[in-house]
């Protein structure tokens, strides 16, 4: 069944029109990399901006405030203000920083977020890359933001910088383990590193419904760890803005601090992608048993509008975390991943094992 | 301990203080020479245990500068005002009693700062709250500066 | 037990959690509860409180009379020297030579609204005005005269 | 863990500048701190970066004037510096202070000392890293700030205490909105444990965080909430009454913990206490005058007065030195800050980062208190 709005078959359409204008394998190529390419990055630039928007209502509610409400219509093109004040800034480099390192950073960090959104399967049969290690590329690549992180930290020059980077490092690399090991209890179920064939499995019923306890409880460990992993509140040690000012964007101004803050932001849709990815049935519409007319009329709602209800509501639930807990200590921090943590989902890794070998994931 | 009670034990310690009794705490003046020995011992005495220094001054009068110590004591709940005159104006020298009550370390910077009494055997005598460059001690009745305004 | 103690301390702390978030879920789902007074649209509604110090001002009647004799009492009262009062001689009809004022000067920069000049005065001839929006563009444009040109002296206030 | 040698500051320590400008230092604070990793070896609080020198301008103020002054002290209760300041020129001028205006001061001290603490709650959790809490404590606070402006005609630094009573009647509707924002804030006040108080991640952050011996505390003269977490009664209300708080039933709030978990919990009991004085007090106030008369030009006798008060912060003195002229020859203020403040390092000494911000937060520093 092919929707008239799906996004595969648009794609498809492009692709076959690029063909027939060019003809040369090559060319088609290129082309299209380029419009996945402008269309991506336009794509999560509007993607921070709603983000945007999106955290301060939800923090305003929850404040019992109203949040931003002037500039546009309910105060949406707020953060398309903020967005130009930062264009016009100067973007200072301090004198003493380390100028190639200190300018390189904010790009390395954009770079790692917008080489992860490859795998991610955004609608049926829409994916930029569907490579046979999708969830293994996530988290190897991943892991080269902290490198973004520790160089900004270090370059500029600055004592709280560098403390924030510390603890950015420590932290990254213990609740890496975490999130390996709850990616990988997934992975025991499907059998595939594969996303597109992750999503397929859950057709008749998501992985957090079907893996029983073990998926719940490693659902719960990947929101947790990946909050960490994108350094945001209560886990946001690195900017702590009571204790370090900023942290490792301290020096940063203009340009190069809204990258630093793109960049947050498309973390956070990738985790939260991830999440439903594995754990929600990505784009795989709502199910329940036999029932077929409730069944059709989830089908009808695009694929597109699943995955993104599902990132958003696991967004929604980080969002939630920031704006109700106080910021944990460093040390306590690192004590939550290898005392709870970590033992915890290494348990649940082995528990998840006998689920698949005695094969309840049905 | 009462009114009586304190003199008398004071006498014991310091026999050349005198008393003033118009306030509403009592009032002893000791001697700069031995007033570090005598807080000590109205510190350490278990029967006087002033051990709360809630209040620590100086006043600039015309002859001398007169620190003011606000004593009292958290078990027995007496107080005492300790006063010591500095007759020397130009260079008033008193001894620290940082040693005996540890919150007397930031309050003689203060005196120190504003006021001019260098305090012997302070552990970190420096201003505290003007700049490290400032002339003058702001509290003496005879500072001038010429920012001040009359109004 | 080891054990079943590290199991309790996970299971209480995901409940304090969960209280929390509930808390904040609940306002959340509650826009109503909202206090934010949205200001500069409000500003008619807005009402302030009768006795809020934002100025002070002097009263004039109709006929452009104030009840100010020229006293001086909320100059000596001003701890910040924020009122400066000028006064002239007034020959009264009957030949008398009386102190008037001639300018009330009423410096608002300076002033820190600690109500002693309007309880000085013994004619009620000042009082504070609700107003609070003193921003202006201008520094000189907070030295205020408060009596009006050509303004007079209330007739039986002394 | 670091041994007592690793203590010793040298040349080439890490050594960071937290403040004068810092988001957690509460105004201009300046705090240089020799740190180990993470870990603080020494600190050296650096003030005076908003001295206003209070007490040299109170020399040549009037002893009506120098009242409002104080309201810039500790800005969060105004209210009771002045009361101090008043009850000062009375004690020494020997003024009898109507009935109706000293419950009316004890009202206002006590909705004063309750706005403070919910700012203080506020500001904690803000330091500790949870935003919303800010925003729930200024709920009632805004309320209360409202009342204040009704009666006194100002919403922080108020001037309304004169020597011999207060500066005006209680607003009519005084009464009716003092019961509502009470009722309100008893039920509202179960939100502030949930949000925080029972929060685990809060609790890990304080409790065992910051410990202040009780010898300390005395010896650094330390008072209020501050002293009282480390298990010393210091509470002046009980130990020196003024203003017909003899008459009243609360409890000093004593704990032993020294750390900074005890001294919220200080905090927390001393809203419901002030609740407790408000109910006390908010139908049973006296018909009669709100001032007592008293001359224009007030004169002190010669003599040196003390006068002490407990704000929301601690023990506040008011040490005047009179000539018998208009103005003092010498004033002290004796703020509760300064005596806290000179404690952080005690304190802090051993702590992480995160740490000095929940230390700093629970003493509840207020700058211009402690610079004057």
């Amino acid at each position: 069944m092919t929707l008239l709005y799906s996004l595969s078959g648009l794609s498809y359409h492009i692709q076959s029109w690029l063909t027939r204008l060019l003809g040369n394998t090559m060319a088609v190529l290129v082309s299209e990399m380029v419009i996945v390419g402008l269309c991506l990055i336009g794509f999560l630039v509007l993607l921070s901006f709603t983000l945007g928007y999106m955290e301060r209502r939800v923090a305003a509610f929850m404040q019992l405030r109203l949040g931003p409400n002037r500039v546009g219509p309910k105060g949406t093109l707020q953060i398309i203000a903020d967005t130009i004040k930062l264009l016009f800034k100067e973007g200072l480099t301090p004198t003493n920083a380390d100028k190639f390192m200190f300018n390189l950073a904010p790009y390395i960090m954009i770079i790692t977020t917008m080489l992860v959104t490859a795998p991610l399967a955004f609608a049926r049969n829409f994916q930029i890359w569907d490579l046979n290690i999708g969830v293994f590329y996530v988290s190897a690549v991943s892991s080269i933001s902290v490198i973004g992180i520790l160089m900004a930290g270090w370059s500029s020059n600055n004592k709280y910088s560098l403390l924030g980077a510390m603890r950015s490092g420590a932290q990254i690399v213990s609740y890496e383990l975490s999130i390996g090991l709850s990616l990988i209890s997934i992975v025991i179920l499907t059998g595939s590193l594969r996303i597109s064939d992750i999503v397929m499995s859950q057709q008749n019923g998501w992985w957090i419904f079907k893996g029983h306890l073990p998926a719940l409880i490693a659902f719960v460990i990947f929101i947790v760890a990946s909050t960490a992993e994108i350094n945001r509140a209560p886990f946001d040690l690195a900017e702590a803005e009571q204790e370090l000012t900023a942290g490792f964007h301290t020096e940063y101004a203009g340009m190069k601090f809204a990258m630093f803050l793109l960049s947050e932001y498309v973390n956070l849709f990738i985790v939260s992608a991830l999440a439903a990815t594995l754990f929600l049935g990505g784009w795989m519409p709502f199910h329940i048993g036999s029932w077929s007319g409730f069944n059709h009329v989830m089908d009808f709602i695009p694929s597109s509008l699943w995955f993104m209800g599902k990132t958003f509501f696991v967004i929604f639930i980080i969002m939630w975390f920031r704006w109700t807990f106080p910021r944990l200590r460093v040390d306590q921090l690192l004590n939550l991943e290898w005392k709870y943590l970590l033992p915890i989902s290494m348990l649940n890794v082995l528990l998840m094992t006998l689920v698949a070998l005695l094969g309840w994931h049905g | 301990m009462s009114r009586e009670e304190l003199k008398q034990r004071l006498s014991e310690i310091c026999p050349s203080v005198t008393f003033d009794e118009t306030g509403e705490f009592l009032m002893a003046f000791f001697t700069p020479d031995v007033f570090l020995t005598q807080m000590k011992e109205l510190r350490c005495a278990t029967d006087l245990n002033f051990d709360y220094l809630f209040c620590m001054t100086a006043i600039d009068w015309k002859d001398n500068f007169t620190a003011v110590y606000h004593l009292s004591s958290t078990p027995f709940r007496h107080a005492l005002v300790v006063k010591v005159k500095l007759t020397d104006k130009e260079n008033p020298v008193l001894d620290s009693v940082a040693g005996i009550w540890k919150g007397a370390n930031f309050l003689e910077r203060e005196v120190y700062d504003l006021m001019g009494i260098r305090f012997n055997g302070h552990p970190d005598l420096r201003r505290l709250i003007l700049e490290d460059d400032w002339i003058g001690h702001p509290l003496r009745k005879d500072y001038a500066d010429e920012n001040m305004i009359e109004l | 037990m080891f054990i079943t103690e590290y199991f309790k301390t996970i299971f209480r702390s995901v409940k304090s959690l969960l209280t929390g978030m509930r808390l904040t879920g609940y306002y959340f789902t509650h826009p109503s509860k909202t206090l934010t007074q949205e200001y500069p649209d409000n500003r008619k509604e807005l009402k302030l409180a009768d006795r809020f110090r934002g100025e002070v001002v002097m009263p004039h009647t109709e006929a452009n009379e104030h009840r100010c004799t020229g006293c001086q009492a909320c100059e000596l009262a001003c701890p910040n020297g924020t009122i400066k009062i000028i006064t002239k001689q007034e020959i009264l009809p009957d030949g008398k030579k009386k102190k008037r004022l001639d300018t009330m000067i009423y410096n608002l920069s300076m002033c820190t609204f600690c109500n002693l000049c309007i309880v000085a005065c013994p004619s009620d001839a000042i009082t504070m005005s609700q107003d609070f929006e003193h921003s202006v563009l201008d520094r000189s444009k907070l030295r205020k005269i408060l009596n009006k040109p050509d303004s007079k002296l209330m007739e039986g206030v002394e | 863990m670091l041994i007592e040698e690793d203590y010793i500051t040298e040349e080439g320590d890490f050594v960071v500048n937290i403040g004068p400008q810092h988001p957690a230092t509460h105004g201009v604070l300046h705090l240089k701190v020799w740190l180990d990793g993470e870990t603080i070896k020494h600190i050296e609080p650096h003030i005076g970066y908003i001295h206003r020198s209070i007490e040299k301008m109170s020399e040549s103020l009037s002893y009506r004037q120098f009242i409002y002054v104080t309201s810039r002290m500790d800005y969060l209760s105004a209210h009771i510096n002045n009361q101090a300041c008043a009850l000062t020129v009375e004690k020494a001028m020997q003024i009898e202070v109507p009935q109706r205006a000293k419950v009316i001061r004890v009202l206002m001290a006590e909705l004063n000392r309750l706005t403070s603490h919910m700012l203080w709650w506020g500001c904690t959790g803000l330091d500790l890293g949870a935003v919303s809490p800010f925003f729930f404590a200024f709920r009632e606070r805004e309320i209360i700030n409202e009342l204040m402006e009704d009666t006194c005609g100002a919403r922080l630094t108020m001037n309304y205490m004169v020597p011999g009573g207060v500066m005006a009647d209680l607003h009519p509707d005084f009464q009716r909105k003092v019961k509502e924002v009470i009722a309100q804030f008893k039920v509202n006040i179960h939100e502030y444990d949930q949000l925080l108080s029972d929060n685990v991640i809060f609790q890990e952050r304080v409790k065992g965080v910051g410990y202040l011996s009780k010898e300390d505390a005395i010896s650094f003269g330390c008072s209020g909430p501050t002293a009282r977490g480390s298990g010393i009664s210091c509470d002046i209300r009980k130990l020196y009454p003024y203003d017909g708080y003899e008459n009243l039933k609360f409890d000093e709030i004593i704990e032993q913990g020294g750390d900074c978990w005890a001294r919220y919990k200080v905090r927390i009991a001393e809203m419901h206490q002030s609740m407790s004085i408000i109910d006390q007090l908010i139908d049973n106030i006296p018909e009669g005058d709100f001032q007592a008369k008293t001359k224009a030009v007030l004169k002190l006798p010669k003599g040196e007065f003390y006068q002490r008060v407990e704000t929301a912060r601690g023990e506040l003195g008011v040490f005047i030195v009179s000539e018998g002229g208009t103005t003092p020859y010498r004033i002290k203020y004796r703020s509760p800050n300064f005596s806290n403040l000179s404690a952080l390092p005690t304190m802090a000494k051993g702590c992480k980062i995160g740490d000095l911000v929940a230390i700093m937060s629970t003493i509840d520093l207020v700058i211009p208190d402690v610079d004057r």
